[in-house]
Parts: structure tokens; C-alpha cells; sequence
């Protein structure tokens, strides 16, 4: 199922990952919505694999924010906005961003910054003190930021006498964030690493294929390493939030490290073994790398580090402290 | 035969020689002739021709029994000398070694690498020549561990110099109690000699104990080190154990800010490796761990490294004091020692350098390094 | 000549010609003719004929009046042409180029590496042949700088492709008005157009204009590089200037405790660089920098990367802001574009990977790389 | 000057370094003293010269402590002390330990623990409270403690109703101790990067020289770098010592950084590349290795870098604080 799931993905993804058809035709947006509502009941790892795959291709689509509403209607228990919201999340209709306000602020009201996936979505999921908020994207005031990853656009979204809809209490969106975002992360490593194998193999110089060089053939190897280090905590963060068997926010941050480093380093070795060629625009490269990079600072960046020494370090209870 | 064959057969085993008032070498017999020795190997020689995968089953219950580890005792033999000699010997050798290779009566060593063949292993000048319907070896062999207690040793010799260097190797069972094996500790940086060097001066080899065909013997000896990359590759499963555990309990009990960012950064490579262990494992299921098992191996002793340099930070001037270069064991428990010890972690069995390549090559299909010696007899190939 | 007339001669053209009111062009021509250009050069060429230890003395006169900076507007005229061309061009080209080389009036241009030919310039594949008194040259060269705005090109071509790589070669001026030049800007990471590519198709080349004789083009190539070498890694004198001092300011407005341990370790870094350059700058007098100039491009190009990913980790959410990337040179301000603009450091101006190998090469003396291709001729070494 | 002292104390250091002999014969004990006391008036450039000759070899000599303690001794301004003390210390017959006592201790009472080059010294150089003490070696409780490296050894000195002799306020060691630390780990990281390159040429692996491998020619490459490194910031600090143009105490910290990072990295990398014969009890290399990690937390240890950031990184003023 999943090996099927991976390919069928793929497969759209290499042809441009077209949105709505990632929603009607393939049925991957609401992979972790129940079926009631639109969705195929599956859990995140299935979602992980669809992440994975987006990464890949570095497709530009509010996927990880669609994971993310979708989890945060589901369990906000507020069944009407479920039946309103997820059958247009499931099918690609509708597109939603999840905005954070700053602690002290208990309503949709103020700025929240860099907002992911911002610019464009049609629903806002707004957190605010303790409640969840709906909020029409045409109703807040929406200001696209730049960015340094052009495919993964955010925004500075405004709450001004704007209409909203609470939902139900809030809850942590953080960690299914970074739960996605590792498996994105290992998507775009991947794509990295084979790239840079392949030039390896053919650019020849010296009159031999630069692969057979050691000072390119060991960046590969440790390109690989980190590669399989960031699957690794990427499918077992997954994994535990479908499955349990470890502690979720654990989980979740040691991907968020794990991950983003190893996503960080793999993408910039990929430019080095590439040479001129990796620094030019016109080489996909740079754009892996600056997504890499930017996912290290977002869904609560270094928090995590610090919650992993929390939590796993330090030796006190600190299993309520979330990142981000 | 279903998994619950297998534990039938090993609570009936364990019930009838109860470990605790067992000895050793008489419930290590018991399990060989009860089969679950080494469940793939066909019945009579410890096993009962399963699938390798029931073995985990039988480990369970005589573990849970406290069961003798012969992987512990006896390293060599059975991490390595059991499948070889099983692929590749007599029939004869099999019935005169693998049992009491198994209850640990009689301890193997290997004869492998030399003072001038360390990662070109295939390199080596250990030679054995034809005498009678035997051989003589004579050579020099190092990083021999139970070289001392070994009964037997897994010898790779150059039975012919006239041709390329993996081609002229033969692969042989040695008597470590012939009058032509001289055996010499080898004292290491942490002071203990876990090693040895080895001297052959025409050590009789008999030609029935070869493992293999003549010239086969870099082939053989590819079974072998598969079976040694796993083994030290293999890590354990529990969060926090190994030396990141040792390096949390120091951190717990004088954390240092200034440091901070390098433990979790060790901890959750620690943590990502663990994991990747169990991954690598479940994937693979019954398989042969293959070209990336170095992975493990690699980033393990790297990891090593940088946690106990780590502990040594931690320590401060602490960590200037050591109790002692004398080969006590109970050094062995100190962070300094295995401060010390993880400086052999990148080179031996396989250095980074050595690993690094395989990953690339084996796993990433990237270009071997330009190889010089290649075609060339072994006799012509400059070495030192 | 001691250095006080240096001085003196300085400060005569800094009172005849105040920079603040005398047009930059007009400037550096008195100069030029003042013998100030390059105090080293000839009498008559911008020289005084005088030890190049002396340059340093009229820089520092003209510097502190305000005057302009010929480095900065020729950079490929200043560094690499005119000692080329002084020590492998005729009187007459002499006559003819080092006078608006140095007025600026005529920009140069390097066309060297080719899509091709990187790290391994020699392989290069532009061709360039006999065509009557002079040759035509056709093939693409990349990494150009300031191709668009330059008068004259200092072109690598093969001129002999049946003899081994570096002994085909031949070094040339192009005149870049040639009607065979194409020049298309070539947009990098960070959205801005540096450098370009260049087309040469049938381009006319007057043989007169050779640096060097047919075949000698690698040998007059070395002293063009050697000189870009020492121009990249000629670094600030500054504690905590350049990227540190970026870090050092963001670090002071935004504290982080989790990266303290980094910024010292960088800042120390930096700083022991910085003294490097000093004291390797001291210590080679008025000498080239040779092979050892390579560590401090080395060093530099890792320490920038490493410094511009700390400010990003300081910024958090901020740093994945980004000003554009359509080139405004207002965006170069932003840690950003510097964090972008690093990342072509370890590749530009000689890889990572090749100055490492300068410098155990050339500096430590270990062997070189295995060369498959040192004795075949360069039409049968394989190229991609 | 500086190249002939270098000369005769390499090749007394080769032959064996015997401490009278470099007292007596060569006159490097007392460089820094001054001429009316023994000493030769130089400075601790000439003092460094002599400290990385010693390193290079490995020397078990107490150079630190003595020219330490001749520092002491001369800033003490108890110019009888200094008669009686400073000719035996500049003849090699008196050997002197640096030991530090715990704050709130005015007076040598108590435990000095890991007082380095305390096993064997005639007289020791008490720091306690305000004060600087003189201290018969024999009249104190001297236990030797079992160190890692066994060429610096390091007792925990015991005094109990010990005579000593005040003489003056008490002076910082640590920023002389760390400038001739960091020329001694030059020494250090010099002999095994020679040792390494000399190894990487004559090894031959696969029918060529193992230098001819990019891992380990880069490697070099790399202890090159690092070995450069803190040649610069060694020679500054003594430099600055000396003549002025910097922060001394800055300029300490930065030298004990730089240069005990690059020891324990070139030391270690030198076992890399020796590979199995490096890590052997009987090649040289352990050695050095132990030496260039116990360095690190000598003399203040990672306090100077908290000093070094204090001083340069976080931007107030810190110039009164001192490590170790």
C-alpha cells in the first residue's frame, strides 16, 4: 500500500503536482481525514509519504499546512466545521494556512507573522490563547512576505474586526508539522543526493568521472549517511504519532534536528560536488538548498533543540514543554 | 517449521539443562545437539536447516534463562569461523570443528591482516608454499585478538605471487599449537593488550584443512569479514545506552551550558542512528547486511568519538587524571579509558576511509578509486 | 631608491593632481606616468623599476589622500593582465595596453574555465587555429567576470590538440569588439549576474598579440593565476572585520545561549586567520605568495560559510526572509545574500577540493592524484 | 637570534632535554629573567622558541611552571626572594610548581588538587587569596596523581601548618602558562603532522603511496590549516606579552582556543592516517595525542573561551576578567 501510494505520487509529483488533482484524482489530501468527511482514514505515515515525495520534486503546495488543518479540525470535536471544511480540504478546493497569534492574544486579532502557505489559502485555522479559530482567508488581510524559498510562500496576516469561528480548545499543531516536514526534508535530500551521485558519475575531469576521486566520493558517502539518519527519525516520528510507542513531542523535535541538519548539509554538499554548475539559477540545486535551510528555522526551528534537551537530556520531566 | 517449534524446542532445552547450574560447555553442547546452535545449519551440525530468521527465537529464551553467550566467548569462531567452515569445508571438518567451536572448548583467531596489509588486506606477503601433500606458511599477521587462547585460526595466506593480488590467495585453517607459530601481545594506546601479533615460520598446514580452492582465497575470505562488518556494526536498541549513555550520565550530573548544543546534537545523532540500526534490520529481514551495514559501522565510531571527546570537555581537569596504563580491567569502566579506546573506533575492522568507500561505490555505484596494482602480479606491486 | 623618495614622489602626485578634484581617468594616468602604478615595472610603463616591497609605501600615501583604487575597478586588468602582459607581451603591446589598463580606460576580462574545464583547467577545449598571419578561436568559456563592460580578454586556448593536455596549449589577447564574441550574462543563486559566459565563434586573433610562445600557454597561465590566488585570499587586517564582524554585530543585538559556543569558536577562527595572513604576509616579504596562499582562500571560504550559517541560525524566522533576487545591489547589504553569496566561496577561484590539494601537495610534498591522463594526448582523454 | 636559540634547543631536546643542561649549558630556564638574577633579560618570545622545541619532543620537563614562576617571582617585587630563588631556577638545581589555591584560602593551607609539575618540584609558588607565597617543596604534602598523559605529571599538594614565605600580592599565572602552552602545542602539533606526512609518503597501500589518496592527503591538508593556525595565535600572544598591540589577557585566551584545538585535532588525525600502527602503545603518537587533549583543560581549560567571548564576542566590557 504504501510502496503503491509512493509511486502514485511520484509519479504526479514528477508531472508538476498539480493540486486539485492531488486532492480529486489521487485522493492524498485527506489521507488523514476519516472517511466520513472526505478522506481515506489512513494516518501520517501515509501522509509522510506523500510529503516525501512533494520534497522531492519540490513542489510548491500548502501540503504540510493541509496535514496540519486537517488534524486540528479533526480533533477540535467540532463536527459541523469538519462536514463544512474537510470535504473542500480533502478534494483540493479549499486551501488552508495555519497562523499562530503571539501568547496574550485570545481571538483572531493583530498580526501573525510568516505565516506558511499564507498567500493564496482560502482558510485560515487562526490559534489564539486557548481557542482554534476559523477564519475566511478573503476576510483577514493577507501581505505576502519575501522569501527566501520561493516555493514555500508565507505571509503576514492581519485581524481586524475580522469574522471568526471558534472551533474548540487549541492544540499543538507543531509537531505534526515537523512530523511532515522531516519527511519533506528527506525527499529533498534524496533528490539532492541522487543528483549529485549522477553528475558525480559522468562529469568527467582529469580524464576521469569525478565520483572516482575520494574528496567527492566520501562527500557522497556522508551525504548518505545523513540521508539515511533523516529517514530514519522521519519514519519513526510518523510512526509514533499513528502508532505510539515513544513520546510524540520526542519524536517530533528529534526529527525536526535530525532532519533539518542533515537536510541542510546534503543540499549544500550537492552544490559543492556540482561546482560552478550548482551555484548558477538556472540548476534546480539553490532552490533545495534555500528550502533546507529556511525549514531549519521554521514550525519553531531551534525550540526543538531545546525541547529534545528537555525531554531527553537533561534528566528533569519536561514532557508538557512543546516547540514553536 | 513455524517459530513455535523453535521455542518448544529451546524452553524444553533450557528446562532440562537449566543455565544456572549448568556448566558452559555442557549446556553449549546440549543447545548444539538440540539444533539451535545456529538454527539455518542443517541438523547434526547445530542446526535444524530453517530459516535463519527463527534464530532470534531460540536467543530469546535461553537469553531470558540466562543462557552462556558463545558469541561472547568466543568471538571469531562463531561470528566468523562457523559460517566459513560450514560454506567451505569438508564434510570431515565440519563433523571435527563446529561443535567444539560452539561449546567454546576450543577458540578461534584470525589470521588476516599484516604490519604491511592493513585496507589492502588482498596486499598481503604471508606466503605458504607446497611441502608434501601439505603447506608451510611463514609471514607475519597482526591485530590477532585470542590469538593466545586459540585453538584454531582462519588463515589467509599468498600461495602464488605471479599473479594479481586477489587472485593468489588461498584460505586455510591453521593449528595455533604447531611448533611454527610464535604468538606476541600487542600493547595498545589504552595500555591493554587486547591484540596480537603473529609469527608463522613454516607452520605445517594441512591441505585437507583448506577452506576453499587454491586461489580462492580472497572469495573466502569475502564470507568472513560480511560476518565481522555485521557483528560490529550491530548495535544495541535501547535509547540513551552506549556511549551517548554514558555521556547523558555525566551531563546529568554536571551539565555545562557552553555545551549544551553539542550533546543534543550527538544525542539525537545517536538517537537517528539507533534508529536507523532498527530500520536497516527490519528491511532487511533475513538478509545478509550487504555493502550498507558499513554505514552503522561508520557513523558509530565517529559518534564514539565525539561523545567521549565530549565527556573528556565535560570532565575538565578531571579528565586530565587516569588511573593507569596497566591493562586492568577496571580502568575499563573509567570515561578516560573509553575516551582512549574510541580512538580505534575509525580503524579498525575497516577503516572510515575504508567504509566511506564502500557506502559510495557499493551502495551509490560512484567509480572505485584508480587502482594501480590492478592488473599486475602481485610479486611486481610496490608495498611497504 | 630608499622609500622616502617612494614617498616623496607620492605625495608630489597627490598635491599636482588632488583625487577629490581631478577626474579618476586623469588621475591614475599622472600616476602611471609618475612611475607610481607599479613601482616594480620599468621606467616609462607605470614603474620606477624599484623593489616591489616599495609598493606599499605609495599606496599608502595615495590611499590616505583619497585616491582611487585601480584594483577595484580593473580587477582582472590590474591583477592578472599587466603582469602577464609585462612579463610574456612585446614592447609594443606593452606600449600599447598597460597605460589604459591602469587608467581603467580599458577593462579586461579572464577567459579560462569552460563549462568542461574546472578544477582541471587545463583540459580546456576552446580551439584556436592558424588562420593566415593570425588564428581563430572557437569554443565557450563561463565564469567570466566583467566580460560585458571588458576591452581585452586574456584567452587560454588549445592550439595543439595532439600532444598531452598541458602542452597544447597557447595564451593570447582577444580583442572582445571581435564580431566572433558573444557575451550572455549568467545568473548565480543569489539572482545577480557576476559573471558570464562567452562565446567565441571564429574569433580573430593577431598572432602579435600572443603572450608567450605556441605551446607555452599553461606556463604563461601560472603566472596569471598566481597572482589571482594571492588577490582572493589577500584578507583584512581588521579584528572582527569582514563576515565575522557581521555575526559579531548580529550576535550583540540578538544574544543566543544555544549558539555561544559556535560564535566563539568561529570568532577564534577568524581572528587566528586573520594572524595568519599577517604573519605569512610578513613573513614572505616582498616573495609571492606561492603555494601557501591557498590556506587562507581555504580557510576564508569554509569560515565564511560557517559564519553566514550561525547569523542564519541567530535570525530564526527572519533569515527565511529574503529581500529578492533580482539583483539590486541593495540586497548584498542583507546577511542573507551574503549567506547565499558564501556558498560559491569553497567553488570559486579553485575548489575546496583542489586547494587542499596545493597545499599537501605543494607545501607538505605528498604525491599527487594518480593522473590517467598525463601522457595521452589531450584528443583521447576522455572529457564530459 | 630567535633561529639559533631555535637551533640549540632542537638539538638539545632531541638528544634528551635534560633539565640541568638546559639550565646550566644553554641558559633557556631563566630567558626571561632578568640578567642581575641569573637569567638572560629576554622575553617570552624567546621563551615560546624554547616551549615549542620541547613540545616537539615531547619533553617531560617542567618549562611551563618554571617561566611561570620566574614571573611570579620578578612581578612579586620581593627582590630578596627573588636572589635566593631565581639562580637555582635559572641553573635547572631548583625545579618550581604554580599552585593555586581554592578561593576564600589566604594562606598556603589546605589541598592544592592537580598542581601541575608538582611531583619532584624543590619549591613551590603558592597563589592564595591576595597573596603570593613561597613554599619549601619538601615541606609540603606532595601526592602525585595518576594523569593521562604521563609526561606532565600533576600532584594534589597538601599543606598543614607549612612554613611559607609571603612575598607580595598575588598575580595572575594563567595568561603566561597559556602563551607558552599554546607554543608547546605548536611543537606538538608540528612533530605529528611531520609524522603523519612522512608516513602518508612512505605507506604504501594498493601499489601506492597511501598520500596519494585524497582522505588522507586532504587530511594533511587539513592539520596543515589547523597546525598554521596556532602557530599565528601563539606567537601573538607571546607578541603581545611582550611588546603591546593587543589585549594581553585576550590575546591568552585566543592562543589557548585556537592552539588546543588544533593539538587535539592534529594529534588525532595523525593517528588517522597512521591508522593501526598509531593506535600501537610503542609509536609516539598516544603520546602526543594525551598531551594535546589534557592541554585543553589545563590552565583555565574552556574557561577562556567564556573569557575570550566575554572579552571580544558579547560587546561589554571584560577586560578585568581572568580564567583559570
Amino acid at each position: 500500500m504504501a510502496d503503491l501510494l509512493r509511486e502514485t505520487v511520484r509519479a504526479a509529483a514528477e508531472d508538476g503536482a498539480d493540486w486539485r488533482a492531488l486532492g480529486e484524482q489521487l485522493g492524498v489530501l485527506g489521507l488523514a481525514v476519516p472517511e466520513r468527511w472526505g478522506g481515506s482514514g489512513a494516518g501520517l505515515g501515509e501522509a509522510a509519504v506523500v510529503a516525501e515525495e512533494l520534497g522531492a520534486v519540490l513542489a510548491s503546495v500548502p501540503f504540510v499546512s493541509t496535514v496540519v488543518a486537517a488534524r486540528l479540525l479533526v480533533e477540535s470535536g467540532d463536527d459541523a466545521a469538519c462536514a463544512d471544511l474537510l470535504p473542500g480540504l480533502c478534494d483540493g478546493s479549499r486551501t488552508f494556512a495555519v497562523a499562530s497569534l503571539p501568547t496574550g492574544v485570545d481571538r483572531p486579532a493583530g498580526t501573525a507573522e510568516g505565516v506558511v502557505d499564507g498567500p493564496g489559502a482560502t482558510d485560515l485555522l487562526v490559534l489564539a490563547g486557548d481557542g482554534l479559530f476559523h477564519v475566511d482567508g478573503a476576510a483577514a488581510e493577507v501581505v505576502p512576505v519575501p522569501t527566501l524559498d520561493l516555493t514555500r510562500p508565507q505571509a503576514d496576516i492581519t485581524f481586524a474586526e475580522t469574522p471568526a469561528r471558534r472551533l474548540g480548545p487549541a492544540a499543538p499543531a507543531t509537531d505534526v508539522a515537523v512530523t511532515l516536514l522531516a519527511a519533506e526534508l528527506v525527499g529533498v535530500a534524496r533528490t539532492m543526493l541522487d543528483t549529485a551521485v549522477t553528475y558525480a558519475r559522468e562529469r568527467v575531469q582529469f580524464g576521469r568521472p569525478i565520483g572516482s576521486f575520494q574528496a567527492v566520493k566520501h562527500r557522497c558517502a556522508d551525504m548518505l549517511v545523513e540521508l539515511e539518519l533523516a529517514r530514519s527519525v522521519a519514519e519513526h516520528a510518523a510512526r509514533t504519532h499513528d502508532h505510539g510507542g515513544d513520546d510524540p513531542a520526542l519524536a517530533s523535535s528529534l526529527a525536526h534536528v535530525v532532519a533539518t541538519d542533515a537536510a541542510r548539509r546534503v543540499t549544500g554538499d550537492a552544490i559543492q560536488v556540482l561546482g560552478g554548475v550548482g551555484i548558477t539559477w538556472e540548476h534546480p540545486a539553490h532552490r533545495y538548498y534555500k528550502r533546507a535551510v529556511t525549514s531549519a528555522a521554521l514550525w519553531g526551528g531551534r525550540a526543538h533543540r531545546d525541547r529534545l534537551a528537555k525531554l531527553a537530556i537533561d534528566g528533569n520531566d519536561g514532557r508538557s514543554s512543546h516547540a514553536g | 517449521m513455524t517459530e513455535h517449534l523453535v521455542v518448544d524446542a529451546a524452553r524444553r532445552l533450557v528446562a532440562e539443562h537449566p543455565p544456572a547450574s549448568t556448566p558452559t560447555e555442557e549446556f553449549l553442547g546440549a543447545r548444539f545437539d538440540a539444533g539451535l546452535a545456529w538454527v539455518h545449519f542443517p541438523r547434526g551440525l547445530g542446526g535444524l536447516g530453517v530459516a535463519p530468521g527463527l534464530q532470534g527465537a531460540a536467543d530469546a529464551v535461553v537469553e531470558a534463562a540466562g543462557g552462556p553467550n558463545p558469541f561472547d566467548l568466543n568471538p571469531m569462531g562463531y561470528g566468523m569461523a562457523a559460517p566459513t567452515v560450514l560454506a567451505h569445508g569438508s564434510p570431515a571438518l565440519h563433523e571435527r570443528l563446529l561443535r567444539p567451536l560452539y561449546t567454546c572448548e576450543e577458540i578461534w583467531c584470525q589470521l588476516f591482516s599484516e604490519p604491511g596489509a592493513g585496507s589492502d588486506l588482498a596486499g598481503l606477503a604471508t606466503r605458504a608454499v607446497r611441502d608434501g601433500d601439505g603447506w608451510r606458511a611463514t609471514g607475519q599477521k597482526v591485530w590477532t585478538s585470542k590469538a593466545h587462547e586459540a585453538r584454531w585460526a582462519l588463515l589467509l595466506a599468498r600461495t602464488d605471487p605471479d599473479v594479481p593480488k586477489h587472485k593468489g590467495l588461498t584460505y586455510f585453517v591453521l593449528d595455533m599449537r604447531d611448533p611454527g607459530v610464535e604468538v606476541r601481545p600487542l600493547r595498545q594506546l589504552t595500555g591493554d593488550a587486547e591484540f596480537n601479533e603473529v609469527w608463522l615460520r613454516d607452520a605445517r598446514l594441512d591441505d585437507a584443512w583448506r577452506l576453499g580452492d587454491v586461489g580462492a582465497g580472497w572469495k573466502v575470505a569475502m564470507t568472513t569479514l560480511m560476518n565481522e562488518r555485521t557483528a560490529i556494526g550491530g548495535g544495541s536498541i535501547e535509547r540513551g545506552s552506549g556511549s551517548i549513555g554514558d555521556a547523558l550520565a555525566l551531563w546529568r550530573s554536571q551539565p555545562d551550558p557552553g555545551l549544551r548544543d553539542r550533546i543534543v546534537t550527538l544525542f539525537a545523532r545517536a538517537d537517528a542512528l539507533r534508529l536507523t540500526g532498527m530500520r536497516h534490520a527490519a528491511e532487511r529481514g533475513d538478509g545478509p547486511a550487504g555493502p550498507m551495514g558499513s554505514l552503522g559501522k561508520l557513523v558509530g565510531a565517529e559518534l564514539n568519538q565525539a561523545v567521549y571527546e565530549l565527556c573528556v570537555d565535560l570532565l575538565g581537569t578531571a579528565g586530565t587524571r587516569h588511573p593507569g596504563y596497566d591493562g586492568d580491567p577496571a580502568t575499563h569502566d573509567t570515561l578516560t579509558w573509553k575516551f582512549l579506546r574510541s580512538r580505534a573506533n575509525t580503524i579498525e575492522g575497516g577503516t572510515a576511509e575504508v567504509l566511506r568507500g564502500i557506502l559510495a561505490e557499493r551502495v551509490l555505484g560512484l567509480p572505485g578509486d584508480i587502482r594501480v596494482d590492478k592488473d599486475t602480479p602481485w610479486r611486481e606491486v610496490p608495498r611497504g
